[in-house]
């Protein structure tokens, strides 16, 4: 097979799966060959992207020259159907493909048994073709149509057990968000269509079209400043910024593995892929670069101080993964290029891996709820040990991934902007804390009864998130086909920072390629121990923090009991687990009433609000209007007379 | 002669006059189906000889005019009779015995739209036009329930009543120009703004709210919805894309032949803008808050005609090419939620979206079929009606009417709403009973054609969108 | 000046006017269908007066003649709605304003209107002229008026039955 | 006394138009709507008669001849209202528009 052959076979290989599972075995009823189908199409993917890395490896320049197809033609806007192969794509490609994998592996054990077992695969295979359609867009338009691809996929699949309304709430919550995002993308596309006049990716770049675009001008500001701030519109839809990041947490109600993949690893990331890929855009256009760090930093300590609260274990890692979502944008909107895509890949892999213990957890317990699991670190070792490493990674704990690329952040934004690095150490500190707290709660301590204690305190079975596992009868490790995919992430989560280690900066190098090189002013921040050694101490305070509430009890209950009085303190007790007093008095009096209290009002009040105001507005004014319909044929009449007389009118003021 | 320039029609007309005569003779209503389906065809392959720029022309003293810019619409009439006979197998058993006769007066109808699309003087195109109104009419009431005819009559009242309107601004403009012909008209009107700018303006609105009324655009809308709730399924299927696309053709043709010149031109673009927004907006808004969904279709229809009345606010050229390929992609995407919309509520026996719920485990095939044209109206890629907003949002921005592009895709977000929230009671909400749905041959083979066409037009829109260019040249050159 | 010509005109439109307010405003439906049939012989008058006398004949039979006794017929059919008769609606307010504005859009407009130039005199528009006219240049759009009634008597009949 | 002129038809014509036009949205019975609806039709027709003697070199036959189009449209729409209204009586019992609102909202 040709290089080209390769790349396309990457994108074909999940497809053909795709079609084989709709139209051969769904109506064969052979369901349960999905999963290998997929699989199979996964890995075939998987092959031709490593060879496609090696290629593009080999490639001075490390672009591939890849033919496009004229596809069709706006006016004087040209478009081709073509696929760009650059060293970012390459990496992104490798991302994809290991963990979309990992992910339909483990999901063998997962929804094993599930009734929607073939369809759940069908949209997994799809999901994992337009993903890897939108990494391989060579311009706008295909990006666009995969996004909008992949925000399908997403939708069906956290909607995926529609049994349940609080998932098909949340999926559609997900789409209408999103869309209010690519509102500012599609207007960016027009934009870039009128203005430069083409949506090919690396012509944008040249100086004449820049030129053009900060030529033209709307309401005093440059072309290209709307332009960025479509993009950007878009991308913060995608990838869960504030205050469109309402989003994720809710669409935890999906089955975990989806949101291992779509929700954490990949299509959550394709905001920051599509600010990363126009960087060269972008940097010409400041403002824009403002919003998107300002945006980044905000929503990262946002979403980690939500994080601190969240009882639900899946939720922990959604405001998690808003959080690092944000740290990705700041990098970007500082210039940190290389900074952002390996944080990027370093959180897929982590990420993945955390919310696959997730899963594993709750497939033996029967809950997401922390409050009732407890005590398994000795039934599930396998577990406790990739997911603590996983979680230390996340903390920036050296020399694990998250480390190196948090660091390289950090160090991006203490030379651009103190005010933007400091939030960033703060959510340094509190990334910490939110994950130590849920791997103390869930795998240390007694263990509090699982699905089973959660039915009784809420008094009905079908509560909680996607809990069907087996109720805590006895507690046991994940099976072999769910385990093997933790330890087999766990390896890029512990090593994959070593890629671009301050002294050999491979990755550095290999994703500066030959265009990048040419249009992007690289902002090349120099590793500073002082700053490593200062970020590494915060995230221990943050462990040590949560080691000393949720840990060790530094504050013994009974004495904190006594002093609250005998009877609350037993009802506390009672219905929420000793751990949870402790939650409430220390944690909940300082930081959840203050602080959290505060974002969560914000969250609830104003940005929900603005969303749930903008449909009740809607609805209001769609319930007012539907009253004109009267069933009145002569007012209908009326109206077509009056149309004539107020067309004639204004006809008539008008010239 | 230059009879051979309406061969389509006439194997219409005759083709209707067989089912009515086969019918009376006692053939099985199938048959009669077929029968109509192979006029249809005939039709369209003599009307395929005539496509090219030096095969058409004018004809009988100037009435009719054959051009690409028609034969597009034609085809576009063609296809849609078509898919609307094969949906109708089913249906027909309702109408209690005059199976034959609802097929004639459909042909009939596709008769008078396509004459409507070729008509270059208003006394044919007033005739086509009622050829067609009447005919359509007829179809709403044919059930003979308290609906339908309700439906009916509030149908005919209100058509009666805009194309008086209409009349009226036809009057005023011959009293202008002292001619019926539209190319004639041109010159007369173009030298005559400065002195006579009020009655051209006063005979701009008349023509806007006469037509208007075909193309159910705010405020000539109002019939819409209940027209659209009471007509037989088939029959609002038929409305909801040949009759607006016959509205369309007729307005195109009359504004830019006869009132093509700047600066009126400039005055009617500016006033269809207008009511681009208020369509869009209102037919979006108001389609929210529906539980019947042909009552959501008919809003949504009106919603489709604002953002086709973008093309309208543009005058060169591009905006034609815009609406044509609008139109095009809009028929097929539209049939084919209306054939699934035919099949579910025949089966199901109700219209409410509620009683949709889980019927993705009953009817597969139905269910996405729906949903892919459902998402093709939101405007998803990779459908046809994401490349049909893009490409007239994107001639709109061309000429710098930023503030629309903006009200349209703003638009296409609250659109969302309302049809993915049937593709969330089909997909995620849970079945009452698990039978599943029965589909006729000819039915799953009109979905298939339309869903195919919506698909095929969304991966590969550059064909269509260079026919729609090329049709789009032989009206404004 | 020809005060006769002009006394006729302005005699028939009082007329037309009087009996179309009368078939607008009278509650009883069967008094209104027969100032329907007196409005129509009125404008017939008019058109007498601007020298269509085929039309005129035209509007008498078709108009007077069959219109009207279908709209009689119609009253017939639907006996009962008789007794209830043509009472005012509850727009008739918005209505009476409605129909104002449209007036005045539409008089203020023609009095600002420069028509094409026209004949001094009365032009010479016999039934000869009208019969080759329709069957020359207006053959086609005849022939379109037949399929029309076609459809006219095919939709009545299917609407109708029993 | 001035000249009768294509003016003072126009007026006729707009007064009746409007005339036709308040019938049809203020009054109830549909057999009244549907004779408005025919005043207006003929409003329109002296408009059409009027041009046909005042416009154009020769006078133009074509105003008269569309006229005659109106009336068969005019005619045969009729009929089929008719057969509506028939339908509907039979189903309701009224011809009452008021009455005629099943379908709303």
């Amino acid at each position: 097979m040709t290089t080209e052959q390769i790349v396309w076979s990457i994108f074909f290989s999940p497809l053909a799966a795709f079609l084989l599972i709709c139209f051969v075995l769904r109506p064969a009823g052979a369901h349960g060959l999905a999963g290998l189908a997929t699989i199979v199409g996964v890995a075939g993917a998987l092959g031709a992207s490593v060879v496609t890395f090696l290629n593009v490896l080999a490639v001075p320049g490390h672009e591939l020259p890849l033919a496009d197809y004229p596809w069709l033609t706006i006016g004087d806007l040209r478009l081709h159907l073509g696929l760009a192969v650059d060293s970012l794509t390459s990496v992104m490609l490798l991302v994809v493909t290991s963990v979309s994998l990992l992910v339909q592996v483990y999901s063998l054990g997962y929804m094993a048994g599930d009734t929607g077992y073939s369809r759940y695969y069908a949209y997994m295979a799809l999901f994992t073709t337009s993903m890897l359609g939108l990494v391989l867009a060579d311009n706008l338009l295909q990006l666009y149509v995969f996004w909008e691809l992949v925000g399908l996929c997403s939708y069906l699949l956290i909607g995926f057990w529609f049994h349940r309304p609080a998932a098909a709430a949340a999926a559609k919550k997900a789409f209408v968000v999103t869309r209010f995002g690519d509102l500012g993308f599609l207007l960016a596309l027009l934009a870039l269509a009128s203005v430069a006049g083409t949506l090919t990716i690396n012509e944008l770049f040249t100086e004449h079209k820049v030129a053009a675009l900060v030529g033209a001008s709307f309401l005093g500001v440059t072309a290209l400043t709307w332009v960025a701030l479509g993009l950007f519109a878009g991308a913060a839809g995608k990838s869960a910024q504030f205050p469109l990041h309402v989003w994720l947490p809710d669409a935890m109600e999906g089955p975990t593995p989806v949101s291992a993949l779509i929700h954490a690893a990949t299509m959550v990331a394709a905001g920051v892929y599509l600010v990363g890929r126009m960087l060269p855009l972008f940097q010409h256009a400041p403002a824009a670069m403002a919003v998107v760090a300002s945006t980044g930093a905000v929503t990262a300590l946002m979403a980690a101080t939500m994080g601190l609260v969240a009882t639900d274990i899946k939720r922990v890692m959604a405001y998690s993964t808003v959080s690092q979502l944000g740290y990705m944008m700041l990098a970007l909107g500082l210039g940190g290029y290389v900074a952002a895509f390996f944080h990027l890949m370093n959180h897929a892999f982590f990420k993945a891996l955390l919310f696959l213990g997730a899963g594993s957890v709750s497939h033996t317990t029967g809950t997401f709820d922390m409050r009732y699991m407890g005590g398994l670190r000795r039934a599930m070792p396998v577990t406790f040990w990739t997911v603590l490493l996983a979680s230390l990674s996340l903390a920036g704990i050296p020399p694990l991934s998250g480390f190196w690329s948090k660091d390289e952040i950090l160090a991006t934004a203490l030379a651009a902007s103190p005010g933007l690095f400091w939030l960033a150490m703060a959510t340094v500190l509190l990334t910490a804390f939110y994950v130590f707290r849920m791997l103390l709660l869930t795998f240390t301590g007694e263990y509090r009864g699982g699905g089973a204690a959660e039915a009784a305190a809420n008094g009905d079975a079908a509560q909680g998130a996607d809990a069907h596992g087996h109720g805590g009868v006895r507690l046991h490790e994940s099976p072999s086909v769910m385990a093997l995919p933790l330890v087999m992430l766990a390896a890029p989560a512990v090593l994959s920072g070593l890629v671009n280690l301050p002294t050999i900066p491979a990755l550095d190098d290999f994703l500066m390629s030959r265009t990048v090189r040419e249009t992007l002013e690289a902002h090349h921040v120099a590793f500073n121990p002082l700053l490593a050694a200062f970020s590494t101490g915060m995230a221990l305070l943050g462990i040590a923090l949560a080691w000393l509430v949720y840990g060790v009890k530094a504050l013994r209950a009974d004495s904190l009991g006594s002093a609250l009085g005998g009877l609350p303190y037993r009802m506390l007790y009672h219905k929420y687990g000793l751990d949870f007093l402790y939650e409430k008095v220390l944690v909940g009096s300082l930081l959840y009433t203050v602080v959290c209290g505060l974002f969560a009002a914000l969250d609830r009040y104003v940005v929900d609000g603005l969303v749930n105001g903008a449909g009740q507005l809607t609805r209001g004014l769609g319930r007012g209007l539907r009253r004109v319909e009267t069933g009145q044929v002569q007012a209908y009449g009326l109206a077509i007379f009056l149309g004539v007389v107020v067309i004639t009118a204004v006809a008539i003021v008008r010239g | 002669m230059e009879l051979y320039l309406i061969f389509p029609e006439l194997v219409l007309l005759l083709c209707a006059l067989l089912v009515i005569f086969s019918d009376l003779l006692g053939a099985r209503k199938e048959a009669l189906a077929g029968l109509a389906v192979l006029g249809l065809l005939i039709a369209a392959r003599l009307a395929m000889e005539l496509v090219g720029p030096d095969k058409g022309g004018v004809a009988f003293a100037g009435a009719i005019v054959v051009d690409d810019f028609a034969l597009i619409f034609k085809f576009l009439f063609l296809v849609s009779t078509l898919l609307v006979v094969l949906a109708s197998v089913e249906y027909v058993e309702r109408f209690e015995g005059v199976a034959g006769e609802y097929y004639a007066v459909l042909l009939l109808a596709c008769v008078g739209m396509m004459l409507m699309a070729s008509a270059q003087e208003f006394i044919t195109l007033y005739l086509s036009l009622e050829l067609t109104g009447i005919s359509l009419y007829t179809l709403t009431g044919l059930l003979r329930d308290a609906r339908s005819s309700e439906a009916g009559i509030k149908f005919l009242l209100l058509g009666a009543v805009s194309s008086a309107v209409l009349l009226y601004g036809i009057a005023v403009l011959f009293g202008l120009t002292g001619t019926t012909s539209l190319p004639q008209m041109a010159p007369a009107v173009a030298s005559g703004f400065q002195e006579n700018r009020l009655p051209l303006l006063l005979a701009t609105a008349l023509l806007m709210a006469g037509l208007g009324f075909k193309l159910a655009t705010v405020p000539f809308q109002m019939w819409v919805p209940d027209v659209y709730e009471g007509a037989p399924t088939p029959v609002t299927a038929f409305l909801s894309v040949a009759s607006k696309s016959a509205g369309f053709v007729v307005v195109l043709r009359v504004f830019h032949t006869a009132l093509g010149r700047d600066p009126l031109a400039a005055d009617w673009a500016a006033i269809f803008a207008g009511l681009s927004l208020a369509s869009m907006t209102l037919g979006n808004v108001v389609a929210i808050q529906q539980g019947n969904i042909k009552r959501m279709m008919g809003y949504s229809s009106i919603a489709q005609a604002g953002y086709l009345l973008v093309g309208l606010a543009v005058v060169p050229q591009s905006g034609v090419s815009g609406v044509l390929f609008f139109l095009v992609s809009y028929t097929v995407t539209n049939l084919g939620a209306f054939i699934a919309i035919i099949a579910l509520s025949d089966k199901l026996n109700s219209d409410r979206i509620s009683d949709y719920a889980g019927v993705w485990q009953r009817a597969p095939f139905l269910a996405s079929g729906l949903a892919l044209c459902l998402l093709s109206l939101t405007g998803v890629p990779p459908t046809a009606g994401f490349f049909a907003k893009l490409f007239i949002f994107n001639v709109a921005v061309q000429q710098n009417l930023l503030w629309l592009v903006v009200a349209g895709v703003l638009n296409s977000v609250v659109s969302a709403y309302f049809y993915v929230g049937v593709i969330r009671e089909m997909f995620l909400g849970a079945p009452v009973d698990r039978t599943p749905v029965a589909v006729a041959a000819p039915v799953a083979l009109a979905l298939f054609l339309a869903v195919a066409g919506t698909f095929i037009l969304g991966v590969f829109p550059g064909p269509a969108m260079s026919v729609a260019s090329a049709a789009a040249g032989s009206l404004v050159p | 000046m020809d005060y006769g010509y002009s006394l006729s005109f302005y005699a028939l439109a009082g007329l037309t006017v009087l009996s179309s307010l009368l078939v607008v405003s009278l509650r009883n439906i069967f008094h209104a269908a027969l100032f329907l049939v007196l409005a129509f012989v009125g404008i017939a008058g008019i058109y007498l007066t601007l020298n269509a006398a085929f039309l005129a004949v035209v509007q008498v039979l078709i108009y007077a003649g069959a219109i009207a006794v279908l709209m009689l017929f119609a009253i017939f059919l639907t006996r009962n709605a008789m007794a209830q008769g043509n009472p005012p609606g509850r727009l008739q307010a918005s209505a009476l304003i409605t129909a104002g504005l449209m007036f005045i859009a539409l008089a203020y407009s023609f009095a600002n209107s420069r028509w094409a130039p026209g004949p001094a005199t009365p032009p010479d528009i016999g039934p000869e002229l009208l019969a080759k006219e329709l069957f020359t240049t207006f053959a086609f759009p005849f022939e379109v008026a037949s399929v029309l009634l076609l459809v006219a008597m095919l939709g009545a009949i299917l609407l109708a039955r029993e | 006394m001035a000249e009768i002129g294509l003016n003072h038809y126009l007026t006729l014509s707009a007064l009746v138009f409007c005339i036709g036009l308040y019938g049809v949205l203020a009054r109830r019975n549909a057999v009244g709507i549907l004779m408005a609806v025919e005043i207006m039709l003929n409003a329109v027709n002296i408009a059409l008669v009027a041009m046909s003697r005042y416009v154009g070199p020769g006078g133009q036959p074509t105003g008269q001849i569309f006229a005659i189009f109106v009336i068969t449209v005019a005619a045969a729409e009729a009929a089929v209202a008719l057969a509506l209204l028939i339908a509907i009586f039979r189903t309701r019992g009224t011809v009452d528009v008021e009455e005629i609102n099943l379908l709303r909202w």
